[in-house]
């Protein structure tokens, strides 16, 4: 029993690590419909950029943590000069593809600027399995992880006030239905962008700390965007809980799979288990759990 | 407009290539070196790309190259990617006068994919304790060498050592052995060789695979916890070996009893887990460290002079002293094919038979400036694999240094032999090779 | 260079819905053509083959293969790389069980299983649109491939899961293997893309071709007027995936060799692909092929510069090489989105005008 | 119009009710429309006129009621089934193919005509090429009739929203259709654009003796070409007769005429 809890646990944690990567994919997708490949490697760039600063330039964690954010949206500032500007009422299939060319810049880069050595990241966040479960419950549970958990709950509570009591926020809804309406609210698309595509920037900071501290920061670290995935239709490419919401779906989910089905299969069904997952609460919901309802009109 | 110079730029591309083979005013050696400096598994592919070539320039700064025949040492980035690596070997394989003298593909999909081709083009390929265990018989594989152990051999080694530390073969039944191994065909090398070892002495195995990349192992180690398994032994890569260390040091497991594969042994793989990495056991062939003439050799002629690929202070850590010693014994491969032949202008298919009759001792190793670095290896017709000897190395976390800490033991040929033996029977039979005789 | 049609008169509709109306469209064909079965044979040699041509054919063939899918039908799918293993592994059995059945058969048998594959894995198209189904394909992507290296029966059960294709000749020639000839193998493959893009394009300015595009255009409208989504959908994944499966089969037996399903048909396969059909053209023949040929040759181009014309050293290469690549995507997509088949289609409308450009 | 005989109902609509969660937007609606005669349907806005229609070609299914439909009776159909029976339509907002030309979109309309396979596509041989040629003339018949040669190889998402109109109600003759349903095809057209539709739809009634239900909302329009005049308001049936008779209704000109419409 103990063990099923276990199991149970570490699929919720695993599952918030995912949707930390999911929530930056939503927050683009829902204020300007582009689906942003490039959420993984942003995330990579972000971290090494964080270890960069205090590696190379012996920077203290917090001044490295503001020198990234501040470069991120610098990336932001400049993404949408060079690249959103040129792009705008595009498919969202040419725009999707762009985000992908986005990736193999930002990868590219990220290695000529700081190498692609495995770099640790440590900033101080507890890691390891946390004794007190183990002793008093013999639960295994990674601090990390709990850590990460509850830095993604401030997230979003974040997010939720930034899209509901802002007027930043409320223009970025705005958006999201239809560009007019956000000019409306006396905001230009432009800077809505950058905007969004800031806060993104950050987020992908906060999971790449999260990973980076899990497994060193090196090139693997893009590779999280293809975990995020499943997460994201699952949960809604527009809404921020469901990416939470869908991250402890899929990880539970997925970790049952391996741990209860895997043995009789030969083991690794997680990846693929969470994407049929996905695709079976899909035949149900094609919007996904808490993505808005497709009405379909002649 | 954009077309026109579109076509120009391909245009471009198609006389690219032949320019690219240059003309060679003296005749050098070929010394192609399939690195992956870049994607997920840059991390390991830097450090032996630095010491093989580090050596190699050694070698023409010191030496003037080998019997002072320059050796022209032609990096090719692969990104540890099949596709890539067609086309660096299409590249070089005629590349300047001796064109590529041997190749060492640093990859599993790569070797596979280039053994069929080693024959017809007459390059040996030399895969160093990787690719194709089978082609350790000579007799099906004459061109590809893969000493100086297989990872079949070295996963009896590990089940041999497990032994030694139970007190004896025989307490080895009722144990049980867990693998953990990367979800590939380079991971999935050692299954059968362990699964017939656990039915010969009783013990039980059970194999998790771990999909690349490989960041998020949860389950995998949940499964540990619960199935508690005497031993741990890892065939990973990348990524994966650090989560892996990271996560058994979480639940606590005993880090004595975990051992990698000497790929899953390097400094990269275990810094990420601080401390807890400490104990940890990684199979090794070689020693680490620089303290060795060859070492201050590579510093004083090619670091001091500025031409060093990598970090001076990286110089001797696991995987850069792996590409060195690859160098060294390829290097050592060149030189018997030119007292072979008796000539310095030699090619692959000199070199080929340079391998076979390799012979590096340890008093050669003293005078190469590497005693004790590597175990002596001796290759013949039908064996390929030399020694097939493996060590094991324990990583010590206070002094962040790897070291040996066994002998090397010698494999359970019982159990190889046989799976060698079928395994190159198949694919002789599926691309009808006939075995050459070795008499 | 004279391009005009003003003189070229059609007197009847077959004329007029010939493959190539214009004359002069007829001799660069011919011309083409005459290049790529006479000229480039004789001199070519194996890193033309290897480097070069093969990858550019066969990726070419997937190309075609999801430019059906998602150019002309509108479906984004990202299991490209699943289904060419499909195509890989179906080919690899039959060449161990059925040499006998002659190599060219093998391939279109191998197609067809494919085409079975993907028709099952296209169901989910009927409810789900857009990237929800482009994420749900990719379900396909790592479920086959996870299939193909777990049940040994697959890869005949050898130690490791990696399959290596076993020489088999055509018409006496080796075509498959180290020893397979390099012209050989090119015609076989260069002749199988040419056939293949024939068909695509009859398709295509057929019924069912104009039924997939009324779907991509407008579904509801195309229901309305009488269009099965079922069968316009389930039709278009089973002649994609037969493309695509062809493809695979030709990629792993007569190019690579050797595959491990991991590793040669993972996720980027998937990728590599969708670029090659938005840089060279949604739902455009020529597309495919132009799309293909650019992301195949300028990555070798850009290596080739800089290491061989600069001397970088590899590894800074190839990071430049990557972001290269990427900014070119970007590039590309800004400048003409629909891609390389329109950025031709506006040449030769210049041309049509020459020289009097208004 | 007197000399065409329309006594045989080619369409009885019976007591449809069709509602989405709460909201109902049609009320147990009955009427026909009989063969060869032009039926308009005409409502403010929000009547629940393109619902009908939506209705009558099985893209809505109604919740209550059943459509007879050349004396089959149905509860509802699949929008395929109403298409390969003879009902063909035209959309309120345009629902061209964008991306196609006028042409090709004209030969969508012809795809249930066609029959010929993959494979004989494929090679583009025999039955296919001849298949093709052959409706490839009706669809150029269509062209000419509709006088849109120029435009025969533009892609229909470039051309001026008139001529988008036309291609489209070419597209939907291309079906040869029993029943053709006209959803307000002369919206947002200047008077000179409404008069050549106007004519196109008289011309079609006539020459092709192709029963119409058109949903417009210039009366003049409708008193002009309509038969028959069915009149809802907000999902219910208000009247039902001659354009005079629904003229002269006083509930009519209460709930309809008297608000003023664009």
């Amino acid at each position: 029993m103990t063990f099923f809890i276990e199991v149970v646990l570490s699929g919720l944690m695993a599952g918030v690590m995912y949707s930390l990567v999911a929530l930056g994919f939503v927050l683009i997708f829902k204020a300007s419909g582009i689906f942003n490949f490039a959420q993984g490697v942003m995330a990579l760039f972000a971290a090494l950029t964080l270890v960069g600063f205090m590696e190379k330039f012996g920077m203290p964690v917090w001044l490295a943590i503001a020198g990234t954010i501040g470069v991120m949206i610098a990336l932001a500032w400049l993404i949408e000069r060079l690249m959103l500007r040129h792009l705008v009422n595009q498919e969202p299939i040419i725009l999707f593809m762009a985000t992908i060319g986005l990736a193999y810049v930002l990868e590219g880069a990220g290695d000529i600027l700081w190498g692609s050595d495995v770099k640790l990241l440590d900033i101080g966040i507890p890691q390891g399995a946390s004794d007190w479960m183990l002793d008093t419950f013999d639960i295994y549970v990674e601090k990390l992880e709990v850590f990460a958990a509850v830095t993604a709950a401030i997230l979003v509570v974040f997010l939720a006030v930034f899209f509901q009591k802002t007027r930043i926020g409320r223009a970025l809804r705005a958006v999201a239905d239809d560009h007019q309406a956000a000019l409306s609210v006396g905001i230009s698309l432009h800077t809505i962008w950058v905007i969004v595509w800031s806060v993104a920037g950050i987020v992908a900071l906060v999971a790449g700390i999260m990973w980076g501290s899990k497994s060193g920061v090196q090139f693997s670290l893009s590779l999280i965007a293809l975990k995020a995935l499943p997460v994201l239709i699952l949960g809604g490419f527009t809404s921020v809980p469901g990416a939470i919401i869908g991250g402890m779906i899929i990880g539970v989910g997925e970790k049952v799979a391996e741990v209860y089905l895997g043995p009789f299969v030969g083991g690794a069904i997680e990846n693929w288990f969470a994407y049929m997952l996905a695709l079976a609460f899909l035949l149900f919901r094609p919007q996904g759990l808490f993505g808005e309802r497709i009405i379909e009109r002649v | 407009m954009k077309i026109r110079s579109l076509t120009k730029t391909i245009v471009a591309a198609l006389f690219a290539v032949p320019l690219l083979s240059g003309i060679a005013s003296a005749y050098e050696l070929t010394i192609p070196s399939f690195d992956y400096r870049t994607g997920p598994y840059a991390p390991n592919g830097i450090p032996f790309a630095n010491g093989y070539g580090d050596y190699m320039n050694m070698l023409n700064a010191r030496d003037g190259g080998i019997n002072g025949t320059k050796l022209k040492l032609t990096p090719c980035e692969t990104a540890y990617n099949t596709k890539r690596g067609v086309e660096c070997y299409e590249s070089i394989k005629n590349e300047g006068e001796s064109g590529a003298i041997a190749i060492q593909p640093l990859s599993t999909g790569i070797t596979y994919q280039l053994i069929p081709k080693a024959s017809i083009d007459e390059i040996p390929i030399f895969s160093m304790g990787y690719g194709r265990t089978s082609a350790a018989n000579g007799k099906v594989f004459p061109w590809v060498f893969n000493f100086p152990a297989t990872y079949w051999s070295q996963a009896t080694v590990f089940v041999k050592y497990i032994a030694e530390k139970e007190g004896g073969m025989d307490k080895l039944k009722g144990k049980k052995i867990a693998l953990v191994y990367h979800n590939s065909a380079y991971g999935k090398e050692p299954i059968r060789t362990l699964e017939s070892a656990a039915a010969k002495y009783g013990f039980e195995f059970m194999a998790l695979p771990v999909d690349h990349p490989g960041q998020e192992q949860k389950a995998t180690w949940l499964q540990i916890r619960k199935e508690r398994p005497d031993w741990v032994l890892m065939w990973g890569w990348g990524v994966m070996n650090q989560v892996a260390i990271k996560e058994a040091s979480s639940i606590r497991y005993p880090m004595d009893h975990f051992i990698g594969v000497w790929w899953s042994g390097s400094e990269n793989d275990v810094l990420p887990a601080g401390d807890g990495a400490d104990g940890y056991l990684s199979g090794a062939f070689h020693q680490p460290g620089d303290n060795f003439p060859a070492h201050d050799d590579i510093k004083k002629h090619v670091y001091d002079a500025g031409k060093g690929l990598g970090d001076r202070d990286r110089i001797g850590e696991v995987l850069y002293n792996r590409g060195l010693v690859a160098a060294m014994w390829t290097a050592e491969a060149i030189r018997k094919a030119m007292e072979i032949h008796g000539t310095n202008k030699v090619t692959g298919k000199h070199v080929r038979d340079g391998f076979e009759a390799l012979d590096v001792d340890e008093a050669r190793l003293k005078e190469l400036g590497l005693p004790g670095f590597t175990i002596p290896v001796k290759i013949t017709c039908e064996n390929h694999e030399g020694p097939g000897q493996v060590a094991l190395q324990q990583w010590d976390a206070k002094a962040k240094k790897w070291s040996l800490v066994s002998g090397f033991y010698e494999p359970l040929r019982d159990i190889t032999g046989p799976l060698i033996a079928e395994d190159s029977a198949q694919y002789a039979a599926e691309n009808n090779v006939t075995p050459r005789s070795c008499n | 260079m004279i391009y005009r049609e003003t003189g070229q008169f059609k007197t009847n509709y077959s004329d007029d819905q010939a493959l190539f109306p214009i004359a002069q469209d007829r001799y660069v064909i011919l011309a083409v053509l005459f290049i790529t079965f006479v000229l480039v044979p004789v001199f070519i040699n194996e890193y033309w083959l290897n480097a070069i041509l093969l990858p550019f054919l066969i990726y070419a063939l997937a190309a075609l293969g999801l430019n059906i899918l998602t150019g002309y039908c509108g479906q984004l799918s990202l299991g490209t790389g699943g289904f060419m293993a499909v195509g890989a592994f179906s080919i690899y059995k039959l060449m161990v069980a059925v040499p006998e059945l002659g190599f060219i058969p093998l391939v279109i048998i191998s197609g067809l299983i494919t085409a079975a594959v993907g028709t099952l894995f296209g169901l989910p198209s009927l409810r789900i649109k857009g990237f929800y189904l482009a994420v749900a394909t990719l379900a396909a992507q790592f479920f086959l491939i996870w299939l193909f290296n777990k049940v040994g029966w697959f890869f005949n059960y050898n130690a490791t899961g990696m399959i290596t294709s076993p020489p088999m000749t055509l018409f006496g020639v080796m075509i498959t293997g180290p020893e397979g000839v390099p012209a050989a193998k090119y015609l076989l493959v260069a002749s199988f893309v040419a056939v293949f893009a024939l068909f695509a394009k009859n398709i295509a300015r057929g019924r069912i071709g104009r039924n997939w595009m009324a779907i991509r255009d407008m579904d509801i409208a195309a229901e309305l007027i009488g269009v099965r989504p079922l069968l316009a959908k389930l039709s278009a994944f089973a002649v994609s995936s037969f493309y695509i499966g062809m493809a695979g089969a030709l990629y792993f037996s007569v190019w690579l060799g050797s595959a491990e399903p991991t590793e040669a048909f993972d996720i980027n396969q998937s990728f590599l692909v969708l670029f090659m059909i938005i840089i060279g053209g949604l739902g455009s023949v020529l597309g495919s092929l132009l799309g293909a040929a650019f992301l195949v040759m300028m990555p070798i181009l850009l290596k080739n510069i800089l290491v061989g014309g600069f001397g970088t050293n590899s590894a800074l290469a190839a990071h430049i090489e990557i972001m290269t690549v990427g900014a070119l995507i970007i590039i590309f997509l800004i400048v003409e989105p629909h891609g390389l088949a329109r950025l031709w289609r506006i040449v030769k409308e210049k041309l049509r005008l020459w020289p009097f450009p208004y | 119009m007197n000399d065409k005989n329309i006594d045989d109902v080619i369409l009885a609509v019976d007591n449809i009710s069709l509602s989405f969660g709460v909201m109902k937007v049609l009320d147990s609606i009955s009427f026909d429309i009989k063969r060869g005669e032009i039926r308009s349907i005409i409502g403010p806005n929000g009547a629940g006129k393109s619902s009908m229609l939506n209705v009558i070609n099985g893209f809505y299914h109604p919740q209550q009621g059943s459509i007879t439909f050349k004396g089959e009776t149905r509860q509802q159909m699949a929008p395929y089934v109403a298409a390969s029976h003879g009902i063909a339509r035209t959309f309120q907002n345009i629902a061209l193919f964008k991306g196609m030309s006028t042409l090709d979109n004209i030969m969508t309309g012809r795809n249930l005509k066609m029959k010929t396979n993959l494979f004989l596509q494929a090679l583009h041989i025999g039955p296919a090429r001849t298949e093709e040629l052959e409706n490839r003339e009706v669809a150029e018949r269509i062209i000419d009739f509709l006088d849109i040669q120029a435009i025969r190889k533009k892609p229909v998402g470039k051309l001026p929203y008139g001529l988008q109109k036309r291609v489209e109600l070419g597209r939907a003759l291309a079906a040869e259709p029993e029943l053709l349903l006209l959803d307000e095809p002369m919206a947002g057209m200047n008077s000179e654009e409404k008069e050549d539709m106007s004519r196109f739809i008289i011309d079609v009634n006539t020459e092709f003796g192709t029963t119409i239900a058109l949903i417009e909302h210039d009366m003049s329009v409708v008193m002009d070409l309509s038969d028959r005049v069915l009149v809802l308001d907000y999902g219910l049936q208000l009247a039902d007769g001659l354009p005079h008779e629904v003229r002269a209704n006083q509930d009519v000109i209460d709930a309809y005429l008297g608000i003023p419409h664009e």
